[in-house]
């Protein structure tokens, strides 16, 4: 199992930390290389409003089909340099790893047409849904639930998927309490200890996997924690700061994916990916303006500063006057791409980098803590932790006392609401003790097992401060 | 008359121990326990309603005052008579079978009890007949559905279906929430309302109750 | 009656003619400046599957009322400084045009209460349809048809109009027919002799009720014209050439109305605009990559190079997963508008610009035609001619110079089906007499009557060479 | 045998003069009107539809063939047996009440042309009671429809629902398209298919009136 350790930064210098551009590019078989100096559009699509079951499995085929075909044909008709799909597929079709397999092998079938065709270079990422969770699961790591997860994820490598990727959950539903409540001490135990070690555990599997059907690693996301937080921020319902010490703390998360052997692209919806760029250099799927089909956003350019992949997050088929949804965002993706692919060429990439930065960065938190400057300066500080608790600890620390400066500076706007839990958050981020066993007890002992099952996760508190 | 202005501040700022301090002057006082509710406690969770409802609330301040209502109300409960309450009437909520989401409807759950309403939260991946069940059992008047996939919005519309094959639907509203779902799909599948969010949800479960 | 001459440029400096900027910005009365320095987003909206009548109509109106509180309600939210709302009348609100009436009010209510209650600022645009066609036309300029349109136009200014559009359609008929078979003269004859002379009736009526009601005659379009070619262009129905250059000739026929007395902002689906800025200084809405929704396009960034405003084209009410689409479409434009506004205000409006320029100019004639130094150079042929006649024959020949040059400089890809119509449209331009007059005699001779009807235009051959 | 590649290539090249010579040509060497309409006019005129498919030709060049096949069927039609020409069915186009959108319509027409069916193209704003009228009239196999707004895509139902109060509706095929069609809604108001384009449009009829 690869246990690779990131002890310093992969970017010393701010003027290589771009988009387009990672210390340590994908290069795939068909020529793309993801980081190596081009942003590829990243398209996500889903089905419209339809049942999946065994007798509409072959309308959800033909669904899957048709979307492709159109996104495949624009792409082709704008000269893309290559585009990326990635289907997230749906729980029944994790459920029934066969029917995962079915789709996967339909839209790589009409991706190979595009290519056998006309040249069109595309790439399939494999999002496999975590189904972990629910009234059936038995155990994280055997039983039914984790078979179902293993197998289709073997299953869409062999039928010809480029790139595995997953939005894991483990330690997800303290998490949901813990957003819900603004408890940053529950928060911390989700993300740096019951998630990091989830995620070895899953990602060795998957790692694994990968090695043996000769497909990509690609990553992971904090969509289930961090996303919660954002989508919640957006709507007023919690703190904005809460949402961006969330995301900088589901780095040191995400990024256990990489200490175990995925290689990129970072996935799409993880903002954190950001960090996981400046740590280990490895490239990043990032999605922003364009992904307003799916949810409303504070970071829609910042979110381009350093992407390599530009993804409209998830569009559902339906039709718009211009054409099917999925294909119309193709032609978005493509476009934006276009921008910063020729800035680039034009000598101006850093140019545009600040441009996407300094256009949403002022009006909220969660926007401030992507500009590459606080990236970096950040991340500096989280690779400083020997382990993922501490890491996480600093993550948070690190974020407060950015967010802080930041407001003093009159760099960041935040009103008094927001500023009153600042205050409580570093407070309660004192609260924590620095020994991770001590601290695990005391998570452990207001824990109800309805949230956090120990069993369930083999999860002991001796293991824990690893 | 009692001055319940103390009371119901404490429940806005979530204070716990303040509400208990009160609740216990106020019996003492021998106010009337119903009142004491209504007016002490209940009447400071409206305020918290509202102020949430305005963007002057976070959701976690709503959480501690609901904790702290229900503390008070605890205090209260054994005074009376047969230990009832009454309530604006009792709202079952589930997401549907096939969809774990959570938190979106945990919300509306919140919002809907900080309004004076019973509710009853199944949870996730609930099933047709797991909802009918809830409703008989706790003489459900609203059936709260939400779904946050587009490929388990038609579990709504079984669910509906189940309702009108138990000989159930006059008797309860159904209404219904998520991201992809659309006034335009209530109206298809025959709910009786959507909502956009947790606001709304509260004033279309009091809308329908009404009429 | 105004009848302005454009002999010269508004702009002889290429580093002056920019988005955002406009020798003539238009000052609104609640502040915002369009073509003053800022970038506004224009979003354009229409309504779902519906039917529209009597019985209808309160549904009607309650889904524009839904649309513009999810628009203003994410602009206030995204702290936009400013919006612009487009109205694109559907044929039953014009046909009655006290519904049209009625939609105005709801809009611009909502938009009002927005403006008092978080001082969000908006413009309204009311666009008219053209009407006058159909089996039951009896005249252009009198008669039920024109009642209903001018009925509509003062209706809709008297109820809160801020700008007063239209895509009017005198010729459409006749450039129908020319674009299904490619023939240059025949569009010639549409653009630069009918439709030019019903602009300038039209406008004359536009302009006056606009200075009765205390509000801004905006622009035209040649929608009906340009956009027709392309689109069957986009299709590989015809030659990206023929559309490229009526593109250009329409410039001719929709600067009419500026002629006339209109300040602009000119409409967003006349791609044209960029030539009505270069000869008369009006400020201008294009619309690109963010138009997805309603059509595809070769021109997607490029298309921002010059623009005032930023529109999404149309956009119908209906669910995607973030959101109604309108709200969506917002969303984006408002991150665009930021890109540009950023970017102008950093000092870097200019490599933005010709960042947008290069994105797209090489793939396609219709783009290369965009690229604001292509513009200033064709303008300023095009001034030189003395009468719409002239003018459009110059805008074409002077079009096709361009596009063989930019071939030839390695500027532009044609591939030898566009070359050989580059060859086949010169030809046929040069049959073209260059007496009006004569060339009128010409085209009525092969005309057909439900293609072009003399009498209902009060048409006549001597009137012709104005 | 006699050797149509002249007239073929002919009408491929739209070459109006030249068909007529050829034609002329054959009509000289007795051969068969029905075959000189079937193998050298209506087969260069497939090689066209192909063509124009695969983006190879465009729509002015398209329509100078057609004119150029249609210069040559003038010339043998007096020969055939009653005048009377056969054709692969009837079509009965148009663009629904409401709608003045006639390019897109026009299009469909013409690919249908030639690929052999009979066009009866009746423009546009047209109510179902001129669509119903136009069918009885000519025989229709086919009626398409066609609507580019949001709110005239509901007068294709209603043209539908005529089709069934009328009774014919066993007897015609109903396909629809324009910008806001899509299968869904295709299916949802009970047409018998939805075509994306021109090309798509013709394979429809033709695989509907084999069926
Ligand atoms: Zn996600
Ligand atoms: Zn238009
Ligand atoms: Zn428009």
């Amino acid at each position: 199992m690869a246990n690779l350790q990131f002890t310093e930064l992969a970017y010393t210098d701010l003027n290589e930390f771009i988009y387009g551009q990672a210390k340590k590019p994908v290069v795939c078989s068909n020529g793309m290389v993801i980081g190596g100096g081009t942003v590829y559009p990243e398209v996500n699509l889903t089905l419209p409003t339809m049942l999946i079951d065994e007798e509409t499995m072959p309308k959800v085929l033909s669904q899957y089909e048709e979307m492709i075909h159109g996104i495949c044909s624009k792409a082709h008709e704008l000269l893309s340099p290559g585009i990326i799909i990635e289907i997230e597929l749906l729980p029944p079709c994790t459920f029934n790893p066969q029917w995962g397999i079915d789709v996967t092998k339909v839209v790589k079938g009409v991706m190979n047409e595009y290519y056998t065709k006309f040249g069109l270079k595309s790439l399939l990422r494999m999002t496999v849904v975590d189904v972990r969770e629910g009234k059936t699961l038995t155990h994280m790591y055997k039983g039914e639930h984790w078979d179902n997860v293993v197998n289709t994820f073997r299953g869409c490598a062999e039928a010809g998927a480029d790139f595995l990727a997953i939005e894991s959950i483990g330690g997800k539903h303290l998490h949901d309490e813990a957003v819900m409540n603004c408890d940053l001490p529950k928060a911390l135990f989700s993300l740096g200890v019951v998630g990091c070690r989830d995620m070895i555990t899953l990602w060795d599997e998957i790692v694994k996997i990968a090695a043996e059907t000769n497909c990509i690693p690609s990553g992971d996301t904090a969509c289930g924690f961090a996303n919660t937080s954002m989508v919640m921020a957006h709507k007023n319902f919690i703190p904005k700061v809460f949402a961006a010490i969330d995301r900088v703390m589901c780095a040191v998360r995400t990024l256990v994916a990489v200490e175990r052997g995925a290689i990129g692209p970072d996935k799409d919806c993880g903002y954190e990916g950001v960090y996981l760029k400046a740590i280990t250099g490895t490239p990043i799927s990032m999605e922003g303006r364009t992904a307003a089909c799916a949810h409303s956003s504070s970071v829609g350019n910042i979110a381009a500063c350093l992407a390599d992949c530009w993804s409209n997050e998830s569009v559902e088929n339906v039709r718009l006057l211009g054409g099917m949804a999925p294909t119309v965002y193709i032609e978005q993706l493509i476009y934006d791409c276009r921008i910063m692919n020729v800035a680039a060429s034009r000598g101006s990439a850093l140019e545009m980098r600040d441009i996407l930065a300094e256009s949403d960065r002022m009006f909220d938190p969660q926007a401030y803590i992507l500009d590459p400057r606080v990236v970096l300066r950040i991340s500096q500080e989280i690779v400083q932790g020997k382990t993922h608790f501490e890491r996480t600890k600093i993550a948070a620390s690190a974020t407060i006392k950015e967010l802080r400066a930041a407001f003093q500076d009159g760099l960041l706007q935040l009103d008094a609401k927001e500023l009153k839990y600042l205050d409580i958050l570093e407070k309660q981020l004192k609260s924590i003790p620095d020994d991770e066993a001590e601290f695990t007890k005391m998570m452990l002992k207001n824990n109800t097992i309805d949230k956090f099952d120990p069993a369930k996760y083999d999860f002991n508190i001796d293991s824990a401060a690893k | 008359m009692f001055d319940f202005s103390g009371l119901s501040n404490a429940v806005i700022e979530g204070d716990s121990d303040q509400v208990q301090t009160k609740v216990n002057e106020a019996i003492s006082a021998r106010v009337d326990p119903l009142v004491i509710i209504n007016q002490g406690l209940i009447g400071g969770m409206n305020v918290v309603g509202q102020r949430f409802k305005v963007n002057d609330m976070f959701v976690p301040e709503v959480l501690m005052s609901a904790r702290a209502m229900n503390d008070g109300i605890e205090l209260v409960k054994p005074l009376l008579a047969g230990g009832e309450m009454t309530n604006r009437g009792t709202v079952i909520i589930g997401t549907v079978k096939g969809d774990l989401h959570d938190i979106g409807k945990s919300l509306v759950g919140m919002m809907l009890e900080c309004s004076g309403f019973k509710v009853v939260d199944l949870g996730v991946d609930i099933s047709p007949e797991e909802f009918i069940q809830a409703i008989k059992e706790n003489d459900g008047k609203v059936l709260a559905l939400s779904a946050l996939l587009t490929t388990t919005m038609l579990s709504m519309k079984s669910t509906i279906e189940e309702c009108v094959a138990q000989g159930m639907r006059n008797d309860i509203k159904v209404i219904i929430g998520g991201a992809p779902i659309s006034q335009e799909f209530s109206d298809q599948i025959g709910a009786d309302g959507y909502a956009g969010d947790a606001a709304a949800a509260v004033e279309l479960v009091a809308k329908l109750l009404a009429s």
